[in-house]
């Protein structure tokens, strides 16, 4: 049998993966894509990490407490080494752990880091640390890919990060074609290696990199395209492992215009048939979404939440006669060419509100004008991208409010700033659950962004692979954790 | 060299006017994630971005005396070692289809133009769907045919010298991608310039000597017309060198086009800077050898 | 004697051109036949049907025409014979001289290119051996300087040289019949004798036959067996030369014969019929001028050598005026500068020092409004026809353009009134005007060329070789018509020639180039009567007369003064 | 007047009237499309992906449920006429730059052919469409533009080689000698006798142009969808191609056929300006 892992059977363990680009060089904290998480979960170590059941479990740590919602107290493994063999104290964490926690520093996980009050060491192996504010979700923000130890000499900003105290090392790369990874000789658990060595090879195109894989080429491939998803389902020999993970969202500027107006945003949320922008722009590989994405099972995904609007172009037309557009208005909306899934959302999104009045035009260009022109704050409504950072509800305070320039959309609502707030920062689940409803009604009548699907994240992979599980929602580009410890069956 | 200059301040300047900031996209790992301002600034201070334009032109235009073309800002090494790897890859796609692409085209335009008629018709038709069939549909449908069907050759990917056969085996498709077009061009161009050549008097004289049709055919007409093709081949091989780019994609092919595409979406000005001066003094270089083979081809287009 | 088999029989050959649906037939029901080691002269009008009947043989014709009747070559149908068999027979058994030399040879390779392909067109040889041809038979064909033109293109050389090359081409293989289509028309008196000695000998030596084409009743008398006379697309009289210079059978070859100028007979051209043309659409004053309209004075004209080889010096310290309404000949050897001279003047060709004025004007001043002056008040016939007419252009668009270009006129009604009187006064027939150059025979080229030059009216006229294709008939209306329209007009005329006796009808003055510089000038009468300079003597000794008898009394005359050591200085010639 | 339709009649055989006819055809369906087709922009999420032959959409639908022939209408509508305009542009430009070269002297040559020409074409395509949209916003002027400017090269490459040639001929001599404007021996005696490639790139550059507004217009450097497109069809169906061939097939078909109409007629063309082809057999 294929699943049997043949213990007799002497198969080569050497997995190929084809990757969707190529790695740029790691930079300490910064989020890179998932390409950069694949390269933190292969050569970089963090204190936690997400298991492949989306639970957090210990890593360059050997335990952890969570004393109180403020306060967390981790013991490091005992004789940890970079993989250069330095050695890697609790002194090492704590310097960057405050790297992680300045904003001038672009760390990924600045929003929870930067709630660290005090770190203090208590010999080599242990530390402490208490945060300005309850968080309880700061061991997600530890768990982060991106929230791995950096040498002492290589945490600065403009420092490449070469070394780090992941599973692998790299052995040697060809800029533009690939990279070959062999096993850290001083990783802390060398027992859970099973892969004797890993290639990387880099497929921009999708349709390729799905070629690659049926033509046997590549073992593994990350982010097949939604359209190929049926190929590859089809195809003997290949599991295809898709999951729903980031969203597609219209994010409006509310500094001004006919977006400015609560009552035309709430309208757009129930205008856009979100079937309609799934089928349309992903071939309908995405669930369609009516509130807040949230993981599956958590406490605060109540049904309410998840159902803050409906598909109801009769209501939006009456909320937007009651905004005073009862004929509509003109607007323009920002999007990408590069990345087809924008374009071809905000085309839906165009049909969809033409219904209701809105007339929509597109201003398409590549990623790096969208980029300027977001945060330029120059657009009226715009299709955005992305996963939450952790699972849990906290995050939309920084997609709601997030003070760093490109995601801001110039909404307030200190009530549901201060909801969002006693959400995270309340004592007991109930509080939390409550405050969060709070939360979720204030955003049903003046919603700071439409959140329209949940694309669906594959990665795709012979069936001599063992021990891959691709975890739902926006944990789903954390699954690559799971790579360094793949095995190979006959 | 003066051209070059040219270029070099033209691409220094356009790519700068795009609207797109490399600071900002670096801060958030390629525009996926969230950066501060004080984030942005940081890098573009890293980057020397901060400086006047006027500055970061010159300081350019000294380093690049020197050979030294800067730094990438997404590789984060120097700008010559990234281009130098990838260029012999390029230039070996496009040698190999203009080989091809060359050698399929004069043929076919040949046949097109001597047989005339109905042969020429459907050398005229299969011409109108090489040209027109996008590049990226002709490769697909090979990876699908050849490599995913009938496993002869593999899907794409990259293979270096040290393994010869596999080296030659990556390349064929891609070539033949490349040179499907390529040779449609070349027999278009060839038939029409045989057709009206073939007209000629001194056609006629060499006819009377008792030179064999096809001597008559390769060294009056074709010969002539070769002028014609020589401007579109040479135009080619310039147009590949910097369109390879859905080709590479398809066969995920390491080229210089995959890397400026990247590098532009990136805005990363020293390697776009770099490429488009590599392309520029391949583009040129190019042209000298096609207006020098002119002189050879024909007397009368020497400029003294 | 016996009757021999013929060599090639001609028998009822008829060739038409199809054009869309449409089809003219030009040649109707033509016989001839030539016996092995003959001559056979074909003579007739310009655009009678000549050179489409010679090409029918070896079928050389655009793959437009359509030929019906016999051809037979040494007992085999050529019109049944397939390409490969017409193959071996071109070069091998027909070799072929054609009548424009420029647009006939391959642009993009040297002579010496040529002649190695057409030498190898019948079996390979080696490098050596193709070289060593290649030298005989620019040798063969009196080519100066023979190893340096090996290695010039088609486009260096003069008109009388490229000729000169054509027939080495078509005598390389051997051929037992060689079709010659005005093979001499290009080349000076001199050239044209030995060529003619050349081709005498080579006929004598390994029997060929020869197919003459000419205009030139003196090249006729001087090489013929028996001639054939077209005239529109029929052959209207047959016979041996002899008979036909003395005793003409129809009236056409009557008028034909009368027409040809003698020399020292110059008033033949003022008996001929003309159409009287009046070009009424010139409007500019006559200017009054004491300045001589041209003025050539210490000319040196330079080409660059190949890769840093010393400049080829073409002209060389020429000086000499050209006076209101004065014609001047200019005469000389074949590659003497006569062309390059025509084309400085009219400012196509810049000097290497010297002055050149027309009308006291430097040709080369930087003037636009002078400049513009200069185009309109000189015009100039070519050498070459086909070569200096666009393809792309109608007979009627090419004739006008100068019109156009100078804005006489822009009316059409007007420009298509003076295209058309302007072909009638050469010749050519009305419809003629929406024709291509393509679709002409040599002659009528040659005479578009002409008119084209007509039409402005000019002060001056540089006329290169202008009746060189054109049958004596035509030839003397067209001399006539300049003759009439440079008495009334009083324009200058530099008009160059190689037939000394059209240069005696027209010319008041003559200048003999020879090797870039002037060998001698003079009144006509003077220089062509009494030559002084020994190369005059040999070009004056040179010219063919059309009476059999008396030609072949001059030719005896003429290899004796060659055999004289007057001439030094021209061994070439031998 | 009628001697001009007689050549025009000797020239064109039957296989370019019937090339030509199709043009037409297909333009004016193009035109007629809007009053007998469906709206192309309409979406119709109940339909997406709908087979040939569906009713109502006899080609079926894309993946936003859009009618695939009315689209396909409406593009060849775009398309011919910035595929026009491109190659007309162009031409022009390009033609004058390379005549201009090779006619005047070094210093022209210089100006023209080295400054303009190469350093334009070895200038990155993409860089300058980004430029050009970056100035003036996305659209088809803007398209046209952009593509007209870059294929001009070609065309100047081409006229710049051929022109070295026929300066030389004595029928520009002879223009020259008897006074034409030098405007009319470029245009009216060196440009016919050039033609014949240029002609070619002309049918060639309509292909071209086709595929590179399919590419820029994904890079969102072209058409601003949804602006029906073939290009944009083209660009939308490539990345359906393995689940929805017809996607792609569908305006590839209509591209290849289109392409092939031109080629053919552009060589009825050649044969009409040459006066010496326009009675030869083929
Ligand atoms: N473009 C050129 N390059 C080099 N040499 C040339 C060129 N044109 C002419 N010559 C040379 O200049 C000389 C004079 O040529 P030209 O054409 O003036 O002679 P010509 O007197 O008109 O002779 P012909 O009677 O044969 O026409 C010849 O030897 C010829 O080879
Ligand atoms: N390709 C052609 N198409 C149509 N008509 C042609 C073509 N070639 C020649 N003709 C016509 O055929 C007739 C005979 O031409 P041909 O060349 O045989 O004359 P020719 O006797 O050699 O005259 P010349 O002494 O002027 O050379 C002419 O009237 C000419 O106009
Ligand atoms: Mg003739
Ligand atoms: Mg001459």
């Amino acid at each position: 049998g294929a699943g049997d892992a043949g213990s007799g059977e002497d198969v080569p363990q050497v997995l190929t993966y084809g990757i969707s680009g190529e790695p740029q060089p790691i930079k300490a904290g910064l989020n890179q894509n998932s390409i950069g998480y694949l390269m933190d979960a292969l050569l970089m170590q963090g204190l936690l990490r997400w298991n492949e059941e989306g639970e957090i479990e210990t890593a360059l740590a050997e335990s952890y407490e969570q004393v109180n919602n403020s306060t967390y107290t981790f013991t490091l493994r005992p004789d940890l080494t970079f993989s250069d063999g330095t050695p890697l104290t609790a002194e090492d964490v704590k310097r960057t752990f405050e790297f992680l926690a300045n904003p001038a520093n672009a760390a990924y996980t600045v929003a929870g880091m930067s709630r660290i009050d005090t770190i203090t060491t208590d010999g080599d192996s242990s530390l402490t640390v208490t945060l300005k504010e309850n968080d309880p979700d700061f061991l997600s923000y530890v768990a982060n890919p991106t929230a791995f130890i950096v040498k002492e000499d290589e945490l600065s900003a403009d420092a490449t990060v070469t070394v780090g105290a992941g599973p692998f090392v790299i052995e040697d790369q060809t800029q533009g074609v690939g990279m070959e990874l062999v096993p850290n000789e001083n990783y802390y658990d060398p027992e859970s290696v099973t892969l004797e060595r890993i290639e990387l090879e880099y497929y921009t195109d999708a349709t390729a990199r799905t070629n690659a894989l049926l033509s046997g080429d590549v073992d593994m491939i990350d982010y097949p395209a939604a359209q190929d998803f049926e190929r590859l389902e089809s195809a003997p020999g290949i599991v295809l492992d898709a999951q729903p993970a980031p969203l597609i969202a219209l994010t409006f500027n509310a500094a001004e215009g006919p977006f400015a107006n609560p009552l035309v945003r709430e309208a757009v949320a129930y205008a856009v048939d979100r079937d309609h922008v799934a089928s349309a722009a992903d071939a309908g590989q995405a669930d369609p979404v009516y509130g807040p994405v949230l993981q599956e099972g958590s406490p605060f995904a109540t049904e309410r939440s998840q159902s803050l609007y409906s598909y109801d172009p009769e209501k939006a037309k009456e909320l937007l006669a009651e905004a005073g557009y009862p004929d509509g208005f003109d607007a323009t909306i920002l999007t990408m060419s590069q990345y087809p899934y924008h374009q071809d959302t905000a085309i839906a999104v165009q049909d969809d509100l033409k219904k209701v009045g809105i007339n929509l035009t597109l201003d398409s260009g590549d990623q790096p004008t969208w980029v300027q022109k977001a945060t330029a704050g120059d657009y009226e409504v715009k299709t955005t991208g992305g996963a939450g950072l952790i699972p849990d509800p906290s995050y939309l305070e920084s997609w709601y409010f997030a003070n760093a320039t490109y995601t801001s959309t110039n909404y307030e609502n200190e009530e549901l700033r201060q909801a969002l707030i006693d959400g995270r920062t309340a004592e007991t689940e109930e509080e939390r659950v409550a405050a969060y409803e709070r939360a979720f009604e204030i955003v049903a009548v003046d919603p700071p962004r439409v959140d329209l699907t949940q694309r669906y994240n594959g990665y795709a992979y012979k069936d001599t692979i063992q021990g891959f599980k691709n975890i739902p929602g926006f944990l789903s580009l954390f699954s690559q954790n799971a790579i360094p410890y793949l095995s190979v069956s006959g | 060299m003066g051209l070059l200059l040219l270029g070099l301040t033209l691409i220094f300047f356009v790519i700068r006017t795009v609207p797109g900031d490399p600071a900002a996209l670096l801060a958030s790992g390629g525009g996926s994630g969230d950066a501060s301002p004080e984030a942005i600034a940081q890098i573009r201070e890293q980057l020397g971005l901060d400086q006047p334009l006027w500055a970061q032109y010159f300081g350019y235009l000294a380093g690049v005396v020197r050979g030294d073309f800067g730094t990438s800002f997404q590789f984060g090494t120097d700008v010559t070692p990234i281009i130098l790897e990838r260029l012999p890859k390029t230039l070996e796609l496009v040698l190999g289809a203009t080989l091809i692409g060359v050698t399929v085209g004069i043929i076919l335009g040949v046949i097109a133009a001597r047989r005339g008629g109905v042969v020429s018709t459907i050398i005229t038709a299969m011409g109108s769907f090489a040209i027109s069939i996008p590049v990226y549909v002709l490769g697909t449908v090979l990876v699908f045919a050849i490599a995913l069907q009938l496993r002869w050759l593999p899907a794409g990917g990259y293979v270096g010298w040290e393994d010869p056969a596999d080296h030659l085996r990556i390349l064929i498709l891609p070539c033949i991608t490349l040179a499907v077009p390529f040779a449609a061009i070349v027999a278009t161009i060839t038939r029409s310039g045989l057709v009206e050549t073939a007209q000629q008097d001194w056609v006629r004289t060499a006819r009377s000597w008792g030179m064999s049709p096809n001597s008559v055919y390769g060294r009056h007409v074709l010969r002539n017309s070769l002028t014609a093709v020589l401007t579109i081949v040479g135009l080619e091989i310039g147009l590949m060198f910097g369109s390879t780019i859905l080709v590479e994609q398809v066969y995920s092919y390491p080229g210089l086009s995959q890397l400026m595409i990247r590098s532009v979406e990136q805005r990363d000005y020293p390697i776009v800077q770099g490429v488009a001066i590599m392309a520029a003094a391949f583009f040129i270089l190019v042209n000298i050898l096609v207006d020098v083979l002119y002189g050879v081809l024909d007397p009368r287009a020497r400029r003294r | 004697m016996h009757m021999p088999e013929p060599l090639l029989e001609v028998r009822d050959l008829s060739v038409a051109f199809r054009a869309g649906k449409r089809t003219a037939e030009v040649v109707h029901d033509v016989s001839f036949h030539i016996d092995p080691g003959e001559t056979l002269a074909v003579v007739g009008e310009s655009g009678s049907g000549k050179s489409v009947s010679a090409m029918s043989i070896v079928d050389l014709l655009p793959d437009n025409a359509r030929r019906t009747g016999t051809i037979r070559f040494a007992g085999e149908d050529l019109l049944a014979a397939d390409a490969a068999r017409m193959r071996q027979i071109r070069g091998a058994g027909i070799g072929v001289v054609f009548q424009e030399p420029m647009t006939a040879l391959n642009p993009v390779y040297t002579i010496g290119g040529l002649l190695a392909q057409a030498i190898d067109s019948h079996g390979r040889r080696s490098k050596e051996e193709i070289k060593s041809r290649s030298l005989d038979l620019l040798q063969l064909v009196q080519m100066p300087d023979p190893e340096r033109r090996l290695g010039q293109f088609p486009h260096q050389l003069s008109g009388g040289q490229r000729q000169r090359a054509m027939i080495a081409m078509a005598i390389a293989n051997d051929p037992e019949l060689v079709i010659a289509d005005e093979a001499t028309t290009a080349l000076d008196v001199t050239a044209q004798a030995v060529i003619l000695d050349l081709l005498l000998d080579v006929q004598e030596r390994l029997g060929t036959a020869i197919l003459l084409i000419t205009h030139d009743m003196g090249v006729v008398a001087d090489m013929a067996n028996r001639v054939v006379v077209m005239n529109g697309g029929h052959v209207v009289e047959e016979a041996p030369v002899e008979d036909l210079f003395s005793s003409p059978r129809e009236e056409y070859t009557r008028k034909l014969l009368a027409a040809v100028p003698h020399l020292g007979r110059s008033e033949t051209v003022e008996q001929l019929p003309t159409t009287p043309i009046e070009l009424r659409y010139r409007t500019q004053p006559q200017r009054v001028v004491e300045h001589p309209v041209l003025h050539i004075e210490n000319l040196v004209v330079e080409f660059p050598g190949r890769f840093g080889q010393a400049p080829f010096r073409a002209v060389d310290g020429v000086s000499f005026d050209v006076d209101r309404g004065e014609v001047v000949g200019l005469v000389g050897e074949s590659g003497s500068g006569k062309s390059t001279i025509g084309r400085v003047a009219i400012g196509l060709t810049k000097p290497a020092l010297g002055t050149v004025e027309i009308d006291g004007i430097d040709v080369s001043t930087k003037h636009r409004r002078e400049r513009k002056e200069l185009r309109r008040r000189a015009a100039i016939i070519f050498q070459d026809p086909s070569s200096s007419l666009n393809p792309r252009a109608t007979l009627a668009d090419t004739i006008s353009s100068p019109l156009r270009w100078n804005r006489v006129t822009r009316s059409r009604r007007e420009l298509d009134r003076i295209v058309a009187e302007l072909l009638d006064a050469v010749h050519l027939p009305k419809d003629a005007a929406h024709r291509y150059p393509h679709e002409l025979s040599g002659g009528q080229r040659q005479r578009v060329g002409i008119a084209r030059a007509m039409a402005l009216e000019p002060d001056l006229l540089i006329a290169d070789e202008p009746t060189s294709a054109l049958d004596v008939s035509v030839q003397a209306a067209v001399l006539k018509l300049l003759l009439e329209l440079q008495e009334r007009r009083q324009f200058s005329c530099v008009f160059i020639s190689h037939d000394l006796s059209v240069v005696e009808q027209l010319a008041q003055r003559v200048v003999v180039l020879k090797d870039g510089k002037i060998a001698e000038q003079g009144n006509t009468r003077q220089i062509l009567h009494h030559p002084r300079d020994g190369y005059t003597r040999q070009l004056v000794a040179a010219i063919p007369v059309p009476d059999p008898a008396e030609q072949r009394a001059r030719r005896q005359e003429r290899q004796l003064l060659l055999a004289s050591p007057v001439a030094p200085e021209s061994s070439s010639l031998v | 007047m009628n001697r001009k339709l007689q050549r025009v009649r000797d020239a064109f055989r039957p296989i370019h009237l019937v090339a030509l006819g199709f043009i037409l055809l297909v333009v004016v369906l193009s035109l007629a499309a809007p009053v007998i087709l469906p709206d192309p922009l309409a979406q119709d999420g109940a339909n997406t992906f709908a087979p040939l032959g569906t009713p109502g959409h006899l080609l079926g639908t894309d993946g936003f449920g859009r009618d695939t022939l009315a689209r396909l209408m409406a593009g060849v509508r775009t398309e011919l006429a910035v595929a026009l305009a491109t190659t007309l542009l162009a031409l022009v430009i390009g033609t004058t730059l390379g005549i201009s070269g090779a006619y005047f002297g070094a210093v022209a040559e210089t100006l023209t052919m080295r400054i303009i020409v190469d350093v334009l074409l070895a200038f990155p395509p993409i860089i300058f469409a980004l430029l050009i949209v970056t100035i003036y916003g996305p659209g088809p002027a803007t398209l046209t533009f952009t593509m007209g400017v870059l294929f001009a090269m070609n065309f100047a490459r081409i006229a710049y080689g051929q022109t070295l040639t026929v300066r030389r001929a004595e029928y520009v001599d002879a223009a020259r000698a008897y006074g034409a404007p030098t405007l009319t021996i470029l245009v009216r005696t060196v440009l016919p006798n050039i033609s014949a490639p240029l002609i070619v790139q002309a049918s060639l550059t309509m292909a071209a142009a086709i595929l590179l507004e399919s590419g820029l217009s994904f890079l969102g450097l072209g058409l601003v969808p949804p602006a029906p497109s073939m290009g944009l069809m083209i660009a939308d169906g490539q990345r359906y191609m393995a689940s929805d061939p017809l996607g792609i097939l569908i305006p590839s078909i209509a591209v290849v056929v289109i392409i092939l109409a031109f080629s053919v007629l552009s060589d009825g063309l050649g044969r009409w300006l040459d006066p010496r082809r326009r009675n030869a057999h083929a």
